[in-house]
C-alpha cells in the first residue's frame, strides 16, 4: 500500500512537472492557460495527498477557478486588441470581453471565413535558442541547491503543538480557522488589504467599458445559471460557517460567490445595471474596515490590536468572515469585469 | 528508503522543481501571460514545500504552515490578477503584450526623442 | 464486507468509464466526438463512482452531499459542453472540420 | 513581553501599525475625500510618530530588551504575528513619514483634475502604509504580504501616468518584484522548515550557519537586492522610477529602495550575521562598486532630467552595497547604512521632485532644453544643488556624514584585517571617493545650464507645495550633517547589535 501511494506521488508530481514544462513552453496561449488549469486542479489533488483539504478547497476555487477565469478573460482582451476590426476607420471598438464569446454579426461573420484571425493573437514566438544552456544551469542548479538543503532538514513538528494547545482558547475548532482568524489575524488582515488593493490597481489604470446589451446567448446557459447560483449561494454560506469547525472559511466561501457573480456577468441576457461606484468602493473595504474596526478594541481595552474576548470569540469571528467573504466576492467580479466604473469620474 | 520517502519529504523536492521550472520559463519567455504563468508556477512551488513542512513526520499536519499557504495563494491571484491588468492595459498601448527585451537583461529606457 | 466488495467493483466500473472517456478525448477527430466521449463517459462514470462510495458514507447527510456533488456535476459538464459545441458550430474556432 | 516597557510604548506601537493600515482604508472607501483624509491623517501621524520617538528615548535606557515587542491579538512569538519597534524601526518610520508628507503637499499641486486625484490618493496612501507596516513587522511571513502590498502598490501608481514608457516600467518593476517577494518567501519557508518559527527574533536567537541558513540568506537577500535593484538586478529602475509621477519618484528613490536595504540590514542583523564572511563581503563590494560606476556613467549621458535622477539611484544604492562588506569586517558599523538611507532618501526626493517641477513647468525634461525654465526658476534650481550636493557628499550635509562614517568605519575595519582584506577594504575606499567624484559631475550637469547666459521663460506657472517642498526637503538633508547625533542616540537603541 504505502509503495502505491508513493508510486502515486511521484507519477502526480512527473505530472505536475510535465504539465508545467508544456504550459510555459506552449507557443499558443490559450493552450498554456488550459494547462495551466489543469496545472491547479492536479496541485489541488496533491494537497490532499499532503492532508491539507482546506488549500486543496481553495486551490481549485481561487488558484485554479478564479484565476482561470482571469487568464481566459484577459486572452478574450487581448484578442480584441490585436484584431481590431478592420475597415473602420477611428479606434477599435472597446472590446467588451464579457460580451465577446458572441460577438457582433460582422465579427462573427469574420471569423467564419477566416477561421485562424482569432488565434493569431493569441500565439507567440517560440523561445529563442540562444542563451538556453544558462538558463537551463542557472534553474537547474538552483533546483539542486534547494533539494540539498531540503534533504538536510529533519521532521520537526513546527507549531502544530503550540496551535493544538491554545485551540480552547481560539473560538472556533478548525486548526486553521484558527490560525487565519485569532493566532495570525493581522497576516489575514493584510491579506484582505491585498485583495482590496489588487482592485484598486486594476481600477487606476482604466475604466471599464460600458456593459452593453447582447444577444441572448441562447437557453442553456442562463438556464443553467438560474439553476446553480441559488447553490452556488447555498454553497458560499455553508462553507464560510462550515469554516469554524471544517475545511471552509472566508476566502473559499469568497471564491465561490465570486464565480457565481461571473457566470452572472458571462450570462447576463439584457444590460445589468452599472452599480453606483460609492456603494461599490465601500463594499470592497468594507470586509477590511470592519476586520480593523473590530480589532481597534483590543488595542484600546488590551493587551494589543486584533484581541478577541475569549467569551465573544467565536460571532466575532463570524462576523469578521461574512465581512471578508462578501468584499472578496465583490473585488473578484470587479476584477473579471476590468477597469472602475465609467461613473466614478463624472 | 520507502518508509522515510513519506509525502511531507517528497513533495519539497517537487516544490523545488518546481520553482527552479518557473523561474526558467520566466527568464526565458517574453509573452506577458507566460510570464505571469510562470510566476504562478514559481509560487506554487513555494506553497508545496510549505505544505510538505506541514506534513512532515507522524504528528498531525500543522495548520500554521497551511494557513500561511492559503493566505499566500489570496495573495497570489490577487498579484495575478492586478499583473493581467496591467499586461491588458500594456497592449491597448502598445499592440501587443511581449516585454522586450526582458527586465532580466538590458532595456531601452533613455530614448533621446522621448518629450 | 460486502459492502466494501460493493465499492470496490463500482469505483472501478467508474475507472473503465473515464479511461474510455479519455481515451475517446485523445483518439477521437473532432470537437462533437470529443465531446461527446469526455460528458458521457464522465457522468456515468462518477455516477458509478459515487454510487461505489455511498456504501462508505457515515450517514445520510453524506450520502446527500454524494448524490448533489454528482447531479452538480451533470448539470454543469452539460452546460459546458453545450456551449463548447456551440461554439464551434458558429465560429469553428479551434477545430475545424470540413 | 518584559515587564519593564511601558504600557504607553506598547499602545503607541500598535497605534501606529492601525493608523497606517486604517488611513489607506478609509481612502480607499471614500476616494472623493481621500485627499484630505491623507493630508490630515499624514500630519497627525508625524505627531504621533514624534511622541513615540520621544516615549521610546525615555523608555529605552531603562528597559531589559532593546526592542518593543508587541504580540498582536494577545498571542505571543511564535505562535502569533509580532509588531517590533526599536530604534531602528523609528528612524525609518520618520523618513517614511517625512517623504510622504513633503510628497503629499506636493502632489496637491501636481496631481490635478478629481478623476486621477480619486485613483491616486488611496495608492499612495497604500504605498505609505504599506512601508510602515513593512519597518514594523517582526515575522518572516508577515513581511512577504507587506512587501506584496507596498510593491503593487508602488507599481500602481508607476503605471498611473498612462504612457508606454511608464507602463512599460510597471510591467518590469511587477515582475521583478513578484520573483523578489517569492524569493523571499521561499527563504522564509526553508526557515519554516528548520526552526519550525516565523519571528525573527527567535529566529536569530535559534539560526546558526547551516546549509538551511546560508540557502534562505541567499534567496531573501537576493530577492531584496533584486527590488532593491542593486547592480545586476537594477536594470527595471530607471525606466519605473523616470516615467512615474514625481511625488511617486521621489517616494519610490527616496523611500522604497531604501526599506529594501532596512530590510536587509534587519535580517542581517538579527539573523544572518554569523555568514558574513570574507568572500560574501568581496562579493557585495563588486556589485557595490560596479553600481556605482555603471549608475554614474549612465547619469552622466541620460538625455532626461529625471532619468538622470533615477540612474543617480543605481549609482547611491552601491554606496549602500559598499557599506555591507565594512560592516562585515566591522559590525559596529551599521548605522551607516541607516545615515545613508536617510541622507539620499531626502536629497534624491528633493531632486526627483524638482524635476518634476522643471518638468511640469516646461513641458518636458530633455536636458539640453531645460536651460531657460533653469534660469528662470533659481528656488527649483537651489533644491536641486542643495540636494545634490548632498548626493554629492560635501561637508556639514547629510551625505557627507553618511559618507565619512562610511570611510572612517572601513580605514578602522582595514586597520585590524588580515592583508588581503586590507586591500580590498582600500579599493572600497576609493571607490567611494571616486562615487562622490563622478556624483558632482552629473550634478553640475543638471543645474549648469542656470548659470549660463539665455533667455529666461518660468513656463507654467506650478503651485506652491510644487516649488517649495523640494526645496524644504533638500534644507532637511542638508539639516542631517547637523542632527546626526539625535539620529545615532535614537540607533543605539536596536535589536540584534551586541
Amino acid at each position: 500500500m504505502n509503495a502505491a501511494l508513493l508510486a502515486f506521488d511521484v507519477v502526480l508530481l512527473a505530472g505536475l512537472l510535465g504539465v508545467a514544462w508544456r504550459c510555459l513552453a506552449s507557443t499558443d496561449l490559450f493552450r498554456a492557460v488550459v494547462l495551466f488549469i489543469t496545472f491547479g486542479l492536479l496541485l489541488a489533488i496533491a494537497w490532499v495527498r499532503l492532508e491539507a483539504p482546506d488549500i486543496a478547497l481553495a486551490e481549485a476555487a481561487i488558484g485554479a477557478g478564479i484565476t482561470g477565469a482571469l487568464l481566459l478573460v484577459t486572452l478574450e482582451r487581448l484578442k480584441h486588441i490585436m484584431n481590431p476590426h478592420r475597415g473602420d476607420a477611428g479606434p477599435s471598438p472597446p472590446p467588451d470581453p464579457v460580451a465577446s464569446d458572441t460577438g457582433n454579426a460582422d465579427a462573427e461573420a469574420r471569423d467564419a471565413r477566416d477561421p485562424g484571425a482569432g488565434n493569431v493573437a493569441l500565439s507567440c514566438a517560440p523561445t529563442p535558442a540562444r542563451g538556453r544552456w544558462s538558463a537551463v544551469a542557472v534553474s537547474g542548479g538552483l533546483a539542486l541547491l534547494l533539494m540539498a538543503t531540503l534533504a538536510t532538514q529533519d521532521h520537526g513538528p513546527g507549531l502544530q503543538p503550540a496551535v493544538a494547545a491554545h485551540m480552547d482558547v481560539s473560538g472556533v475548532d478548525h486548526g486553521i480557522t484558527a490560525v487565519l482568524l485569532n493566532f495570525r489575524a493581522w497576516d489575514t488582515l493584510l491579506e484582505l488589504a491585498m485583495v482590496l488593493l489588487a482592485g484598486l490597481g486594476a481600477w487606476s489604470l482604466g475604466r471599464h467599458d460600458a456593459l452593453p446589451a447582447r444577444p441572448a446567448p441562447g437557453p442553456v446557459l442562463p438556464g443553467a445559471v438560474r439553476l446553480l447560483l441559488p447553490v452556488a449561494i447555498v454553497t458560499g454560506v455553508y462553507l464560510l460557517w462550515a469554516g469554524s469547525h471544517a475545511p471552509g472559511g472566508a476566502f473559499q466561501a469568497g471564491a465561490v460567490l465570486g464565480a457565481a457573480g461571473i457566470l452572472m456577468s458571462l450570462a447576463r441576457p439584457h444590460s445589468l445595471p452599472d452599480p453606483d461606484p460609492r456603494l461599490l468602493r465601500i463594499g470592497v473595504t468594507a470586509g477590511a474596515l470592519l476586520f480593523l474596526a473590530l480589532g481597534l478594541w483590543g488595542l484600546f481595552a488590551g493587551p494589543a490590536l486584533l484581541t478577541w474576548p475569549r467569551n465573544l470569540a467565536y460571532p466575532l469571528i463570524l462576523i469578521i468572515e461574512t465581512g471578508a467573504t462578501l468584499s472578496i466576492a465583490l473585488t473578484l467580479v470587479a476584477l473579471f469585469v476590468g477597469g472602475r466604473s465609467p461613473r466614478e469620474d463624472a | 528508503m520507502i518508509e522515510s520517502l513519506d509525502p511531507g519529504t517528497l513533495y519539497p523536492f517537487g516544490g523545488a522543481a518546481l520553482f527552479a521550472l518557473g523561474l526558467h520559463g520566466l527568464i526565458r519567455r517574453r509573452h506577458l501571460i507566460l510570464r505571469i504563468l510562470a510566476v504562478n508556477i514559481m509560487g506554487s512551488g513555494v506553497f508545496m514545500v510549505f505544505l510538505g513542512i506541514a506534513a512532515r513526520g507522524d504528528a498531525p499536519p500543522d495548520p500554521v504552515a497551511q494557513a500561511l499557504t492559503l493566505t499566500g495563494i489570496v495573495v497570489a491571484v490577487s498579484a495575478t490578477a492586478f499583473a493581467l491588468a496591467l499586461t491588458v492595459h500594456l497592449a491597448r498601448l502598445t499592440g501587443h503584450a511581449v516585454l522586450l527585451p526582458g527586465p532580466l537583461r538590458t532595456h531601452r529606457g533613455n530614448r533621446p526623442e522621448d518629450p | 464486507m460486502i459492502a466494501d466488495l460493493l465499492t470496490a467493483v463500482l469505483v472501478l466500473a467508474g475507472l473503465v468509464f473515464f479511461a474510455a472517456g479519455t481515451l475517446g478525448l485523445l483518439r477521437f477527430p473532432d470537437v462533437y466526438t470529443r465531446l461527446h466521449a469526455l460528458t458521457k463517459a464522465d457522468n456515468l462514470g462518477l455516477g458509478l463512482v459515487v454510487l461505489g462510495l455511498m456504501p462508505q458514507a457515515d450517514g445520510p447527510a453524506m450520502i446527500l452531499k454524494l448524490v448533489l456533488i454528482w447531479v452538480l456535476v451533470l448539470a454543469a459538464g452539460a452546460t459546458a459542453a453545450h456551449m463548447v459545441a456551440q461554439r464551434t458550430w458558429t465560429h469553428g474556432e479551434f477545430e475545424r472540420r470540413e | 513581553m518584559s515587564a519593564t516597557i511601558p504600557e504607553s510604548l506598547v499602545f503607541a506601537t500598535g497605534a501606529l501599525a492601525a493608523v497606517s493600515l486604517g488611513l489607506p482604508l478609509l481612502a480607499s472607501a471614500w476616494p472623493w475625500q481621500a485627499r484630505r483624509i491623507g493630508l490630515l491623517g499624514l500630519s497627525l501621524s508625524i505627531l504621533g510618530l514624534l511622541a513615540t520617538i520621544g516615549l521610546f528615548l525615555d523608555a529605552a535606557p531603562g528597559m531589559d530588551a532593546p526592542a518593543v515587542r508587541v504580540g498582536l491579538g494577545g498571542w505571543e512569538a511564535p505562535l502569533g504575528v509580532t509588531l517590533h519597534l526599536d530604534g531602528l524601526t523609528l528612524a525609518m518610520l520618520l523618513l517614511n513619514a517625512l517623504v510622504a508628507l513633503a510628497g503629499s503637499l506636493y502632489a496637491r499641486g501636481y496631481i490635478r483634475g478629481s478623476a486621477e486625484q480619486r485613483q491616486f490618493w488611496p495608492l499612495w496612501l497604500w504605498l505609505w502604509g504599506g512601508l510602515n507596516l513593512l519597518v514594523l513587522s517582526g515575522d518572516a511571513f508577515n513581511l512577504y504580504i507587506t512587501l506584496e502590498i507596498a510593491s503593487l502598490s508602488a507599481v500602481a501608481l508607476v503605471a498611473l501616468t498612462g504612457d508606454t514608457d511608464a507602463v512599460t516600467g510597471a510591467m518590469r518593476y511587477l515582475l521583478i518584484n513578484l520573483l523578489g517577494s517569492l524569493s523571499f518567501l521561499l527563504g522564509a519557508a526553508l526557515l519554516y522548515g528548520e526552526f519550525g518559527v516565523l519571528d525573527l527574533t527567535l529566529l536569530g536567537e535559534l539560526a546558526g550557519d547551516g546549509p538551511t541558513e546560508r540557502m534562505a540568506a541567499a534567496l531573501m537577500l537576493g530577492g531584496l537586492l533584486m527590488k532593491a535593484a542593486v547592480f545586476p538586478l537594477h536594470v527595471w529602475l530607471a525606466t519605473a522610477h523616470a516615467s512615474a509621477p514625481a511625488p511617486v519618484s521621489g517616494m519610490l528613490s527616496g523611500m522604497v529602495v531604501a526599506a529594501m536595504f532596512y530590510l536587509i540590514l534587519r535580517l542581517w542583523l538579527l539573523i544572518f550575521a554569523p555568514l558574513g564572511t570574507p568572500a560574501l563581503a568581496v562579493l557585495l563590494g563588486l556589485l557595490g562598486s560596479a553600481a556605482l560606476v555603471w549608475g554614474s556613467l549612465q547619469a552622466l549621458r541620460a538625455p532626461r532630467l529625471k532619468i538622470v535622477a533615477a540612474y543617480s539611484t543605481v549609482a547611491q544604492m552601491g554606496y549602500i552595497a559598499l557599506a555591507f562588506p565594512i560592516l562585515i569586517l566591522q559590525p559596529a558599523a551599521w548605522p551607516v547604512v541607516v545615515f545613508f538611507a536617510f541622507a539620499h532618501g531626502l536629497a534624491k526626493a528633493a531632486v526627483l521632485m524638482g524635476a518634476g517641477t522643471l518638468q511640469k513647468a516646461a513641458g518636458h525634461d530633455r536636458m539640453n532644453a531645460l536651460g531657460p525654465v533653469l534660469r528662470a526658476r533659481g528656488r527649483t534650481v537651489f533644491a536641486l544643488g542643495l540636494g545634490g550636493i548632498s548626493l554629492m557628499g560635501l561637508p556639514l550635509t547629510g551625505g557627507f556624514l553618511a559618507k565619512y562614517l562610511l570611510l572612517e568605519a572601513g580605514m578602522h575595519g582595514a586597520a585590524d584585517a588580515p592583508p588581503v582584506m586590507q586591500a580590498w577594504t582600500w579599493l572600497w575606499v576609493v571607490m567611494v571617493a571616486l562615487g562622490s567624484l563622478l556624483a558632482t559631475a552629473y550634478i553640475l550637469r543638471m543645474v549648469a545650464p542656470a548659470f549660463a547666459r539665455g533667455e529666461r521663460d518660468p513656463g507654467v506657472p506650478v503651485s506652491a507645495g510644487m516649488e517649495w517642498m523640494p526645496l524644504a526637503l533638500a534644507a532637511g538633508a542638508a539639516a542631517m550633517g547637523l542632527a546626526g547625533a539625535p539620529l545615532m542616540h535614537l540607533l543605539e537603541h536596536t535589536a540584534g547589535v551586541s
